[in-house]
């Protein structure tokens, strides 16, 4: 069941990926990705991680995607052009990312067939989460990403205000 | 519990993911587009972290996600605002038409 | 150890309410500005001075009842609970050290501070800018307790160079005066170079001892192998190199060159900083440091040397000084000189003794003097005063307290405190004839000062005559208490107090009847010398004068140590910095390796500048490189 | 027969979810009509009172008209969006429900009709009790953007756009100030599970979360009336302004549809409200019986509640006038989620302070 379920979402975040950058619509490309975000966070959920699966589509599909769509409406983006003059560079550049790609798989490959420890107790209920995510370990960053995200707010507003 | 034998693919899923946003990188020229290829590629990674947490059977990775999730709002954010300057001053959203910093 | 949570707390608060006082001072000066007259500048500065003395005194009765309750040395580390650096086994901690030394100097200083503080409400009654001299004054009082409390040697540095600013700051205070300015400097650059000495010390002592704690230190100190005169070990290099620094901090030869010319400043920091407390840190730093300094017998000839020459040799040039601050300065010098004295012959309790009895008598002098010059609108010179004596009785009747008590007539607290460093040198029969006559030398010149100052005519004109007048009585008060103090402080057995701190077995000094009386007829020999030869016959001085003609001209031009330092920074430092570092090192070395870095710099980028395509795009291509180029190398090497 | 534990699991969740789906859009019929008789009475009007009883079926003649109107469809629109955008809305908003309990856990009847291994089964409306609960919920309340979003710039129409902009920006402003209104019961639950968090307050009334924690109650009304963007928060569809905001381009059955979606909506944040807030299916006094002659009473002060909550909407409608938009955001980003973090503050250091 989980298995059917995992293999069926994959391929829609894979086949939505394809669409992202395939479109020329930033529109279509954003929704794309709204729903390849929203398979992954089905993806995460089955592999027992409900928290960052909530987390996924909390931030990523319903924040950060609404951030992009907003400013595609907002400067009312449309089609990309076409430029026909970087055709040849950009064939190039797809025949050396798809080397690379192999390269990559290989590298996926060998991590896949890498040991792991054999079926350890896993729990990644919230209030294990929380356990790790506040523990001494982690809190300074935790602490730190609150800093980071002041820091950034701050700064958007700066950057994209017309006059201060 | 055994975890489920889908988890190296996985593994699999993130590399595809990820290099799908690469080829995304170089393919488009609309900024706005390019950087919602950067966010697919932190999804790969992520999708990475969290299978790796699920066959290590420690949480660590998930925290990495967190981590990760963060930065890429505080970065979704800053960088949408700096392309909403771009395009008050260029009144374009070509990413090629952006080289100020050509030496 | 003893655990007292009181003792913890308190010296902090003496320690930081000062520096409270200068906060807010220094960040709300515009709004006490406000008030034409700035009062709240001097009120608060008073007050955190005075509350300060509650607590130090509370603390030392702390301290006292804790001694007494049980035996042995005693001692207290209030610690602010972290560190100030900390690398490998260099530990510097914010930590204080409360033992009786540092009880009486922190008794000194913000008694003497805020009488001083109080003065200065009338002295500085008339001045612009009173809330940048109390914050100054506030600023001094911070550093000078932190100087005292400090439980390492690198805080007490802190407070070692935090009073040196403060001491640049108030002798320039009036810094529309060229004068004053340049004093100011003098006084900063001569402190550096003794500082410099201080600096190499603690880091030579670091290396050869592995600790600057303070207690440490002195308790390490005992077991180390005694050096013998002219061997030097580690205890003698470090020693000599920490006295370089109380040289000019303590104004002793050869960097005692500054502090007469400190006198620029506002008198009340004359008495303050340049004769109660600040040019005492250097006595302070020896005697602390006493039992490392036992150790070495160099060490101890070399500031018992120094003192005593420089004891003399200050009092010599005292005899013909004719600015009433100047003699003072030099009084000054002198006395620093006995206290050097007195520790460098192993009487470090004695030095400390002198070093408390001297910040009464000498700042009442000062205050006094400040008095003077208040009543006489500023005028300096004493061949200008004469006949004070009823126009301003109380500074009169005080001064003359301070006078008989720095002279050392019985019973004043400087017969005392004198009488045990003349005692503690019995064995040394050079330097003990050298204190004998600089005791002569004092007493003379001090009454020479007094009734100068005091008796004769009025030789000023009637115009300023007219113009005397008593000061107020916010400075009358703080005068009366040191006078108080100048005449019975003695009775204090300070050297038994802090002698536990040293370490030392408490050795009975040598004491002969006859030195009491042999002191004492010196004191009197003195004053009534200068009674017949300024008073009575001023005409004997001339044909006295006579013979020591050359003597005097050298005493006058201050044995020419500025001359020669001159004319040496001026032909080796600024000669040679010009000639060799400047035309040579400067122009082709340096310049020429920023030059070539440049050069080869721009020659590299232009070979790069075609990378720098300015497209995101290509960017990304090469960091990708790169990270595939990192994974192929992990998969297949 | 008994089926198997997962078949047995499957075939309540799928009667759970016709239940659910059946009964929401029931409710959404009926509130239609509920809300303008009621709206009526308050302004000394009949309302529609024609078609069936007292005009109860005038919901079905509405569905019927819709039905058979023409579908119109800007030509300029993007056709595919503009197709998506009602069905994302109706998604979202159907799926929020998935998660809340409807009523408390009860034992079926042992009637002979049922199946054997059905009888005395201990069951709850909920389609699925999940761990991360309201976490769920906040997600799935964030991607209700989507589908005004989509319906607004589909339509190429400056109302549309303006009034898609208006609204996504209403509705996740507000959504921090919901969120942050729950942390405060999360931590005292310690749970993301609606039904913890509604066994939380059992007991007395005071233990409601609605007095617990007063604040964060007042916040969620406020923040919950402008996530649905009712009156005074309706400026997205502001019609003196903006016609109809973002589903100004819709007609028909499309048109239905939005319709639904946001009564939907409103039913949600109803229900989520008794059971948050007003303390779900316990009535609040201790030693009331939990059956009464085998029925479940605890239906019946669920049902009160949420019907109170629903009323009250209704009745503000009635009562008061439409914000300006920047008093709206004003009200939002500096009343309400400063109001919120500060109580969540308060409410975790009280927490901590209490050891517990």
């Amino acid at each position: 069941m989980d298995a059917i379920l995992f293999y069926a979402f994959a391929a829609i975040a894979v086949l939505a990926a394809v669409v992202v950058i395939a479109q020329r619509n930033p529109i279509y490309s954003a929704f794309a990705l709204v729903v390849t975000l929203c398979s992954l966070a089905v993806i995460f959920g089955l592999l027992g991680s409900p928290f960052i699966a909530a987390l996924q589509v909390i931030v990523y599909a319903g924040a950060i995607m609404v951030l992009f769509l907003f400013v595609l409406m907002l400067l009312n983006v449309r089609r990309e052009e076409e430029h026909p003059e970087a055709r040849g560079g950009r064939t190039l550049a797809g025949i050396g990312l798809a080397l690379v790609t192999l390269l990559v798989l290989q590298a996926g490959s060998v991590l896949v067939r890498s040991e792991r420890s054999p079926s350890l107790e896993f729990d990644a209920s919230t209030t294990r989460m929380a356990e790790v995510l506040f523990s001494p370990h982690f809190l300074y960053a935790f602490e730190a990403t609150s800093i980071l995200i002041l820091a950034a707010l701050v700064g958007a507003v700066v950057l994209a205000k017309k006059e201060l | 519990m055994d975890q489920p034998a889908f988890v190296p693919h996985a593994v699999l899923l993130s590399l595809i993911l990820f290099s799908i946003g690469t080829l995304g990188v170089f393919l488009r020229r609309n900024v706005i587009t390019v950087l919602m290829c950067i966010e697919l590629m932190l999804n790969g990674v992520n999708l990475a972290f969290v299978a790796f947490s699920r066959s290590w059977g420690t949480l660590d990775g998930q925290v990495l996600v967190f981590f990760v999730m963060v930065v890429a709002a505080a970065e979704a954010s800053v960088g949408l605002a700096i392309v909403i300057a771009l395009h008050r001053h260029k009144d374009t959203l070509d990413l090629d038409a952006f080289d100020l910093m050509k030496g | 150890m003893i655990d007292d949570p009181l003792l913890k707390v308190l010296p902090f608060g003496v320690l930081l309410l000062p520096l409270a006082g200068f906060v807010v001072l220094a960040l709300f000066g515009d709004w006490i500005r406000r008030d034409k007259e700035e009062t709240g500048a001097g009120i608060l500065a008073c007050s955190t001075a005075l509350v300060s003395f509650g607590l130090a005194a509370w603390s030392t009765w702390r301290l006292q009842g804790l001694v007494a309750t049980e035996a042995g040395l005693r001692f207290f580390r209030p610690y602010l609970g972290f560190e100030w650096m900390e690398a490998g086994s260099f530990r510097v901690a914010y930590s204080l050290l409360v033992d009786p030394l540092s009880c009486v100097m922190m008794l000194v200083v913000t008694g003497v501070g805020s009488l001083i503080h109080i003065y200065s409400l009338g002295y500085m009654a008339h001045d612009e800018d009173k809330v940048r001299f109390f914050s100054y004054l506030n600023l001094f009082t911070f550093f000078m307790l932190l100087l005292v409390l400090a439980g390492n040697l690198p805080l007490m540095f802190v407070g070692w160079e935090g009073v040196g600013l403060c001491s640049y700051l108030l002798i320039g205070f009036w810094y529309r005066k060229e004068s004053a300015s340049a004093a100011g400097l003098k006084a900063f650059v001569v402190n550096r170079v003794g500082d410099a000495g201080l600096i190499l010390g603690m880091v030579f002592m670091f290396y050869a001892f592995g600790t600057l704690d303070l207690v440490d230190i002195a308790d390490n100190a005992g077991s180390l192998a005694p050096e013998a005169l002219w061997e030097f070990g580690p205890a003698t290099i470090a020693c000599l190199l920490l006295f370089v620094g109380a040289t000019g901090k303590s104004a002793q030869i050869p960097l005692h060159v500054w502090l007469p010319d400190a006198m620029e400043g506002p008198t009340p920091v004359s008495a303050l900083i340049h004769a109660a407390t600040m040019v005492t840190a250097g006595v302070y730093m020896v005697a602390r440091l006493g039992p490392l300094y036992h150790v070495s017998e160099t060490a101890m000839a070399t500031v018992a040397v120094v003192g005593a020459a420089t004891a003399l040799m200050a009092a010599t040039i005292a005899l013909v000084q004719t600015d009433i601050k100047r003699v003072l300065a030099y009084s000054t010098v002198s006395q620093l000189g006995y206290m050097f004295l007195a520790c460098g012959v192993g009487a470090f309790g004695v030095g400390v003794f002198h070093l408390y009895t001297h910040a009464f008598f000498k700042a009442l002098l000062f205050l006094g003097s400040g008095s003077v010059i208040h009543a006489m609108s500023g005028e300096q010179d004493m061949r200008e005063m004469g006949g004070l004596r009823t126009k301003i009785p109380w500074t009169y009747w005080t001064f003359l307290v301070g006078t008989l008590a720095i002279a050392g007539i019985p019973f004043f607290a400087g017969f005392f405190s004198k009488d045990e460093i003349l005692a503690a040198t019995l064995s040394h029969p050079v330097l003990f004839g050298i204190g004998l006559f600089t005791a002569l030398l004092t007493a003379f010149y001090m009454a020479r000062l007094l009734f100068l100052t005091f008796f004769g005519d009025f030789r000023g004109g009637h115009e300023r005559e007219h113009h005397l007048h008593e000061s107020p009585w916010v400075m009358i008060v703080p005068l009366v208490l040191l006078a108080v103090g100048s005449a019975v402080g003695g009775f204090l057995k300070i050297p038994h107090i802090v002698e536990p701190v040293f370490r030392l077995e408490e050795g009975h000094l040598p004491h002969a009847a006859w030195l009491p009386r042999v002191a004492t007829l010196t004191a009197v020999f003195g004053i009534v010398a200068a009674f017949y030869l300024y008073l009575t016959r001023p005409e004997v001085r001339a044909v006295l004068a006579r013979p020591f003609r050359p003597a005097l001209r050298v005493f006058a031009a201050k044995y020419y140590w500025d001359e020669v330092y001159d004319a040496f920074v001026r032909r080796v430092v600024v000669g040679g910095s010009e000639r060799v570092l400047w035309k040579g090192v400067d122009v082709s070395v340096i310049d020429g390796a920023v030059n070539g870095v440049g050069t080869v710099t721009g020659a590299f980028a232009q070979l790069l500048r075609p990378l720098q395509t300015g497209l995101v795009r290509h960017y990304v291509l090469l960091v990708l490189g790169g990270a595939v180029a990192l994974l192929g190398w992990i998969l297949w090497s | 027969m008994t089926p198997s534990p997962m078949v047995a699991e499957l075939s309540i969740a799928v009667v759970n979810i016709l239940l659910v789906i059946g009964a929401l859009l029931g409710l959404f019929s009926l509130m239609t009509w509920v809300e303008r008789r009621t709206l009526a009475f308050m302004q000394y009007r009949l309302g529609p009172n024609r078609v069936g009883p007292m005009g109860i079926l005038q919901p079905v003649a509405d569905g019927i008209k819709l039905f058979f109107k023409e579908e119109v469809m800007p030509a300029a629109a993007d056709k595919w969006a503009f197709l998506a955008a009602p069905v994302v809305a109706v998604s979202t908003a159907l799926l929020t429900t998935a998660v809340i309990p409807y009523g408390p856990p009860f034992s079926l009847p042992g009637w002979a009709l049922l199946p054997e291994w059905l009888r005395g089964r201990s069951v709850q409306i909920q389609i699925a009790d999940i761990q991360v609960g309201l976490l769920w919920i906040f997600a799935i309340t964030a991607l209700g953007v989507y589908g005004v979003v989509l319906a607004g710039w589909a339509a190429n129409s400056k109302y549309s756009l303006l009034g898609g902009l208006r609204s996504s920006a209403q509705m996740f402003s507000y959504e921090l100030a919901l969120t942050l209104s729950w942390i405060g019961l999360i931590m005292a639950a310690g749970s993301f599970r609606i039904n913890d968090i509604v066994a939380h307050q059992a007991g007395w009334f005071w233990h409601w979360n609605a007095f617990a924690q007063l604040p964060a109650f007042l916040v969620y009304s406020l923040a919950a009336t402008a996530e649905v963007a009712r009156i005074p928060f309706d400026l997205p569809e502001g019609e003196s302004e903006l016609v109809a905001g973002f589903h100004t381009e819709y007609s028909s059955m499309r048109f239905a549809l939005i319709q639904m979606a946001e009564y939907i909506n409103m039913i949600t944040v109803s229900v989520l409200a008794a059971n948050l807030f007003l303390g779900g299916w316990h009535p609040g006094v201790p030693g009331v019986p939990e059956t009464l002659r085998g029925f479940p009473l605890g239906f019946v002060w669920w049902g009160l509640k949420v019907g109170f909550v629903l009323f009250v909407f209704i009745w503000l409608r009635g009562t008061l006038p439409r914000f300006r938009y920047d008093q709206l955001m004003h009200f939002g980003w500096k009343v309400l989620i400063p109001v919120a973090a500060v109580w969540v503050m308060v409410f975790a250091a009280w927490t901590a302070l209490r050891g517990v």
